[in-house]
């Protein structure tokens, strides 16, 4: 089992493994929750605990484990399809909630694992194009609106700008989102699809004002050939996967105290 | 058969029922009787109907207290408290002779009643005198508590602990009402009846609570930590049960987006560790269909609760059927082994949820657990569990110790020791694809026989390991009924009936319905004549899967009309009891007279 | 059992196997020599296995071509050409004495095999020679040609449909490389094999299609003008198909963005009056249950196919199994009335789509067709259908001369008649609520045991309107199987070898499978000693639903390995025959001997 | 069957009337599709071709019936439960397509109907908030990022302006969207929800740019007491509801024909 000659997802395995490795991850306390998709087999390639398989939830799924052991580092990761196609409730409702989650959104603009079809990220003038498709999808535009707390992006080509914002996503408190030009050449194939061998511009070098929420999305719906990579918007706020605040336990009063209370309330 | 009537009549409970439109405070009164009731040492039983609309529409609550423990809902009424013409005329048919009716004869006119003893109540005037039209309910109550002794002490306390938080003006208003409605009873009615509600003294610690409460106990006893839903009616509630409780014990609650994120969540959950639940009703459990075959696959434990409402589709939200079970069953595309219980009582409620727990942790299935409309809302007494006597299980660990980890290692009981993370060495993919014992994707012929054999050998031993089910009646009868979930209380009920009569019906409440336990109904149906499965849907669910796997004929009952299955629906329409205290089974709906149970060989198959 | 074997092997069928790795172009020469041999006038039959990975992986291309209609992909080769030596490698066990071997002798060195004739050809030099290791495939579909009398003109013909598009130089190479191979074999390799592909003209008109092709164009036949789905495996093609050539005939095709958001886009569609349909797989026809309830309650026409794959969970997307039928029946909660069809061939999944779309006109119900993975990209003949024949079934509608209109009427049958928007007087409003016979939300009792009744009425002529169901074998046999889908090929198959050894056994090929038509299944069981029901899943989803339905005792023969079942896995693992010929069903699978067919009595009852 | 005294759902169900019979709507050329919640009730109450009761699929079956049949005047309504959370990721994907639709949504920042939970957009301090809710939703910025193509807020206490964006909406060629503030006093109660008796601003007084973008992101995204009513952003793009261009039948040629023609393909 392994992805395409020259898959734009190799090269996001790469920089994902030198990032946990330079962020020193200890995989027993690692999870990586992906979907269903090429890029989601991405789970089955690291030596971390892995969850893989439902199409569209992997989001869902990965906050679920934040909440149960917030001690755990949670990484999502997956397709462009998974994300914003099934997943797109999901990714709304949870970014705006801010977990301490990181999210790797591998971007190939169509569905891989089924023969390529177009995904709602489709760029016009794709070989992915179909029937009634519509204005793509603005990633980038789609997280900072929906509430996102760190939102950049990367390049499967580009190498050690990926392995940075990664390590940055990893270091976030909140929810960090990285969308990843990942290209498919073998549906989306870049003589067909112009943004597949973009000029690359690193908006780090530019004095980007990234906690503008404004100033973000106005760069983020800036379209043309160039391929902005970089941290585009960041954002502190409150984290939400951690288990509700005054919870029991601190009081000492232990599990068995606790429940006498509750049944002594459903007494009539 | 009028005199099976009467010799239920003889039972020592009461059942009173009030009746109204929404926004009267119908269910209000109908609760603080409950709890006063309960509070002074009664058995009681609750049940209750409304329509989904938040404001008007018909809404009746009815109590039945009782020293002996209350099966069902019953199918007749002792009192009834109309709030309003309406709550009169929709339940004036249930007024027998020797019934009590409690009006305000400025709106409603009784008539044509043999035998009812009225009371005619000015609730409207008083509560207008005290300077608020809505106290009516509460001016009713005080009248009630007059009339049927009840003490006015615990009621005024139940109130104070109803309304105290709210503004305390309100109280104050309430407990007004409710002695103006005390002293004209007193002074004005003359007491014809012979009702009193009993003062016995339960001397057992005990709690009052209704099905969606008992669920919520259980899971906290069981251990659950991690609890997600989107709101459904009815089973709404249970969310709020947790949002109140589950963080004080260090657990999670999320109202989730949608039945799907909410079943998500419940997934990842478990995979870290923590036992976890959702609960929803039929077009929720509908959404999370592939949430469970992901369960199922990827043997990660998990429990659903579906409170079942009418369907199909959005079909009656505030109403009682049974008829999930087939998509409880076989909802979920491809072979998933998976568990289903349904919980027949309160007590059900509490103590399966437990249960639901142990087996999905023992068994690292999805187990769904079936309660309904009705039980959601039913309060009932049930004795304080004994927390230490409870028993636990909890998912067969990686050991750590141990050098190579395959985390579906084919075992000789089909279960393989989990890992959850943060064990070092454990590091594993749990995923949907078919799989390797490692968890990598297994396309091989062998490979995927070989894992579905030890996904479904996992409940080989299932129904020895759980034996939860009840039978009653003589070891041999001509009849033998078999029923689940809230049903239960009705068929009980009936089967009192029956022996009363000297009827020989026998009766059998399976809590495990799938796998189904085969064993458990073949010795059942072999004991027994004809097997009539009982239950509250169209299909004749529990009774297609019966037949499917086993070799019992079986007969039905079915009524799907939105409202539970009474004792009289069981006892009253299908059976032919001759002279001699016979009793058998007629197949055919409308068939009526006395039939040879010889002639009944008629197979009524349920399609 | 050896001579059975040798009598199969005298039929005039040619099995060819194409072997090799995913991205060698396996299945490319595979469709081309199907193509071929399918224009020169064959009966042709093809199975194909793959993995889901995009490059990589064991692939396979199997093609089956006969002057007589092919019933199913068989149990033996007669051809094997290896691309690869992991293709020789994982299909060696195939190759029995008389098979022919085509492989390259740089990479594959066979070994151990007896009375196999090895055909070497230096695939790859070949290819390298021509500037293009990529060529390999067309080198051997050239020595193929060569081998086997194939024309090479329509070849040439097929290639050039296939590339002209595409580059030209490709198109040119791959030209070259065919004849290559063709003048390597004709020269260097002495044939030793008898097998010829025949030259047989049909005299009939005929199309060439795979199973979702053939939903593709029943769905055009029957008059579907909205197509919408989200892409899975192996439902996906039915999508291209539509985008195709749905725009052409005025219609719309939207690819959704989740199976959800499909399904309600056709429920809205067919509400506005188009015949509508959406086509998933298991994981989707979860996601789609709730939905699926909504269009049963709101009775608003629906056609969904749910190409089945190996479940539960994402299971394995590109493998066969017949797992789907339980959710199909049962998936969507409360009782729910709807069809389940299932097709069994090509040309079962054009005319049963018809069939499918005539039955959710004229009943207002959801139908859902199930296909499986096998089928989908099976390739098999059918006589062109015509046109004028075929015949069409479309809702009842509002007459809107009428005065007063109740959308929901409860009429003798149960089928009220449809308004469509734009029908003046019509305006209704559909809802999932249980309503009365205007639509407005009803809760009462007696409303929802109507509806429900109306609901269900609606099917009770359905046995009798819907007829396609094959029986073969003699009037009255020992044996008797039932077999649905796909499976139905290998039964059709192992019941030809019964006949030619003269043993006594019968089969019934339902194709409405829910509500399971109860009459038939009767008739055919009383005419036969023991039914045995073959299916390829693990639960025996089809003999379960027999037995809770009908008094059938059923046995079962159920494989679920992700592979088609094989005439020999029902011909040859689970009957004994007799040296006088009469057989027997050996219900117990690891028992082996010959047992008299009395002791055979044992009920092996599937869980 | 009808909404409590007092309820906000009252007012869009007037104003929809009177904008219907303003537009001259014909009620056998008009299908109002709603989903479930007290709001989608709102479709037992019109005499218009309607669908209720699927609860977040309001949208996906209206798009389907404007495909089928592009004659007819569609329409959508329900709450912001059935808008924003079950129906978050139609909302993205249809809004982008651009079909003729109109959408109106009942924002009472809860879900009436199953009691008063906090909805995606319960505001901060309200009656309904729960556990985990997380940043609210935004649902013009939601909108406008999506790509609807009219983007209006109302209010049910300011009918004369309601009406107005109403048909405004319904002459909107390509997808319109009114979130209407309608309160809901039995769940979320005005004292208690402080936007919920709001200062109203309407904002067809001042000169915003209605065509900009990222203007009408600035005014949806300034949050204080005020509730601006009015239309924050309107475009015109291309409307995807029509049936595919280039369609046949313009030919002449039959169906049988063209069902002649493409067996003619699939003959090998
Ligand atoms: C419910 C459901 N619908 C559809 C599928 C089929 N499917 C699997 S992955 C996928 C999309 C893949 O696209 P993306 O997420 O972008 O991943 P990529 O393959 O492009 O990396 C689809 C449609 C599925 N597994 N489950
Ligand atoms: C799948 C599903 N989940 C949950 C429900 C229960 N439900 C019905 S309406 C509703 C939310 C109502 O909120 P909203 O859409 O804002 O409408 P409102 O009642 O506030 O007008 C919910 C949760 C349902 N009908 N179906
Ligand atoms: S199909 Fe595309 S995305 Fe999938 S592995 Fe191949 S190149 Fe990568
Ligand atoms: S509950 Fe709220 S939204 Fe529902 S009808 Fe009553 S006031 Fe309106
Ligand atoms: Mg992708
Ligand atoms: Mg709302």
């Amino acid at each position: 089992m392994t992805w395409c000659p020259g898959c734009g997802d190799f090269g996001v395995l790469e920089a994902l493994r030198e990032a946990f490795s330079r962020t020193g991850l200890d995989p027993a306390q690692t999870v990586l929750v992906t979907g269903s998709g090429c890029s989601s087999m991405i789970g089955f390639f690291v030596k971390t605990y892995a969850i893989h398989g439902l199409h569209g939830r992997a989001l869902p799924i990965a906050w679920g484990v934040k909440l149960a052991n917030p001690s755990l580092k949670v990484i999502v990761a997956g397709g462009d399809g998974d994300a914003f196609a099934v997943g797109a409730g999901h990714l709304v409702h949870i970014a705006r909630r801010n977990p301490d989650l990181t999210y790797l959104i591998m971007d190939n603009g169509c569905y891989g694992l089924t023969r390529g079809q177009a995904s709602p990220t489709a760029r016009r003038g794709g070989m992915a194009e179909e029937n009634g498709a519509g204005q793509p999808i603005n990633p980038l535009a789609f997280l900072i609106t929906a509430g996102a707390t760190f939102v950049a992006q990367g390049y499967s080509e580009d190498p050690q700008s990926l392995i940075l914002l990664i390590q940055q996503a990893l270091n976030h408190h909140g929810f960090a989102a990285v969308n990843i030009l990942s290209p498919c050449p073998t549906f989306n194939r870049p003589e067909a699809a112009p943004p597949y061998r973009p000029e690359v511009v690193n908006i780090e070098a530019t004095s980007h004002p990234v906690h503008d929420r404004l100033e973000a999305l106005r760069l983020a719906m800036t379209e043309d050939d160039r391929l902005r990579v970089g941290v585009f918007y960041r954002e502190n706020r409150d984290v939400l996967n951690e288990k509700p605040k005054g919870a029991g336990r601190e009081d000492g009063r232990d599990d068995l105290t606790r429940l006498g209370e509750i049944m002594d309330e459903l007494k009539p | 058969m009028f005199h099976f009537m009467r010799a239920a009549m003889e039972r020592e409970d009461r059942i009173i029922r009030i009746a109204g439109e929404g926004g009267q405070g119908v269910i209000t009164i109908g609760e603080l009787l409950d709890r006063a009731v309960a509070q002074i040492g009664l058995n009681v039983l609750t049940e209750s109907t409304f329509t989904s609309e938040i404001k008007g529409g018909d809404v009746m609550f009815q109590l039945t207290a009782s020293p002996l423990p209350v099966p069902s809902q019953g199918d007749r009424l002792d009192i009834l408290v109309a709030l309003s013409d309406r709550g009169y005329r929709t339940n004036k048919d249930k007024l027998s002779p020797g019934c009590v009716l409690i009006y305000d004869h400025e709106d409603t006119r009784p008539e044509g009643l043999s035998g009812v003893i009225l009371y005619p109540i000015p609730m409207m005037d008083i509560s207008e005198s005290l300077g608020n039209p809505i106290l009516k309910n509460m001016v009713a109550l005080g009248a009630v508590a007059q009339l049927f002794s009840i003490p006015m002490n615990v009621l005024q306390d139940q109130i104070r602990k109803r309304f105290s938080k709210k503004d305390p003006s309100m109280l104050r208003m309430n407990l007004k009402a409710l002695e103006a409605g005390f002293i004209y009873a007193a002074e004005q009615i003359r007491k014809q009846d012979p009702y009193q509600i009993p003062l016995e003294k339960r001397k057992d610690d005990f709690l009052l609570l209704n099905g969606n409460e008992a669920i919520g106990l259980g899971a906290l006893l069981a251990g659950c930590r991690f609890y997600s839903s989107y709101p459904i009616t009815p089973a709404t509630t249970i969310g709020d049960w947790f949002s109140r409780y589950l963080p004080g014990l260090g657990g999670s609650v999320i109202q989730a987006e949608d039945p799907i994120e909410s079943a998500a969540l419940t997934i990842g959950a478990s995979y870290a560790g923590a036992k976890a639940m959702t609960c929803t009703s039929g077009p929720g459990l509908d959404l999370m269909q592939e949430c469970i075959g992901f369960a199922g696959t990827a043997e990660i434990p998990i429990v659903i609760v579906d409170v079942q409402r009418v369907g199909p589709g959005n079909g009656g939200a505030t109403q009682h059927e049974q008829s999930d079970l087939f998509a409880a069953a076989f909802g979920s595309h491809g072979d998933l082994p998976k568990i289903v219980l349904a919980a027949a009582d309160v007590r059900d409620c509490l103590y399966l949820t437990i249960e639901a727990f142990n087996l999905a942790e023992r068994y690292q299935v999805p187990v769904i657990l079936l309660s309904d409309a009705s039980l959601s809302r039913r309060s009932q007494t049930v004795s304080r569990p004994n927390l230490p006597e409870i028993r636990i299980t909890n998912r067969i660990l990686y050991d750590s110790a141990r050098s190579s980890y395959a985390r579906y290692q084919v075992t000789h009981d089909g279960i393989s020791p989990m890992a959850v993370p943060g064990q070092s060495g454990g590091e594993y993919i749990a995923t949907g694809l078919e799989h390797t014992e490692t968890g990598s994707p297994g396309y091989s012929p062998q490979g995927h026989t070989i894992m579905t054999d030890k996904r479904f050998g996992k409940l080989d031993t299932l129904e020895e390991d759980f034996l939860p089910m009840e039978r009653e009646g003589p070891a041999h009868a001509k009849v033998g009924i078999v029923s689940w979930g809230s049903t239960q209380g009705s068929v009980r009920e009936a089967v009192q009936r029956f022996q009363q009569i000297g009827a020989d019906v026998a009766a059998l409440y399976p809590k495990l319905l799938w796998p189904l336990p085969v064993k458990a109904l073949e010795t059942f149906a072999s004991s027994v004549k004809k097997v009539v499965v009982v239950e509250a849907n169209k299909q004749g669910q529990l009774a297609s899967m019966i037949r499917a796997d086993t070799r019992i004929e079986t007969h039905g009952i079915q009524t799907y009309s939105g409202v539970p299955i009474s004792p009289w629906d069981i006892f009253g329409k299908e059976f032919i009891v001759r002279r001699n205290g016979e009793v058998y089974f007629n197949g055919a709906q409308s068939s009526d007279g006395v039939q040879d149970g010889s002639q009944g060989d008629v197979v009524s198959r349920v399609r």
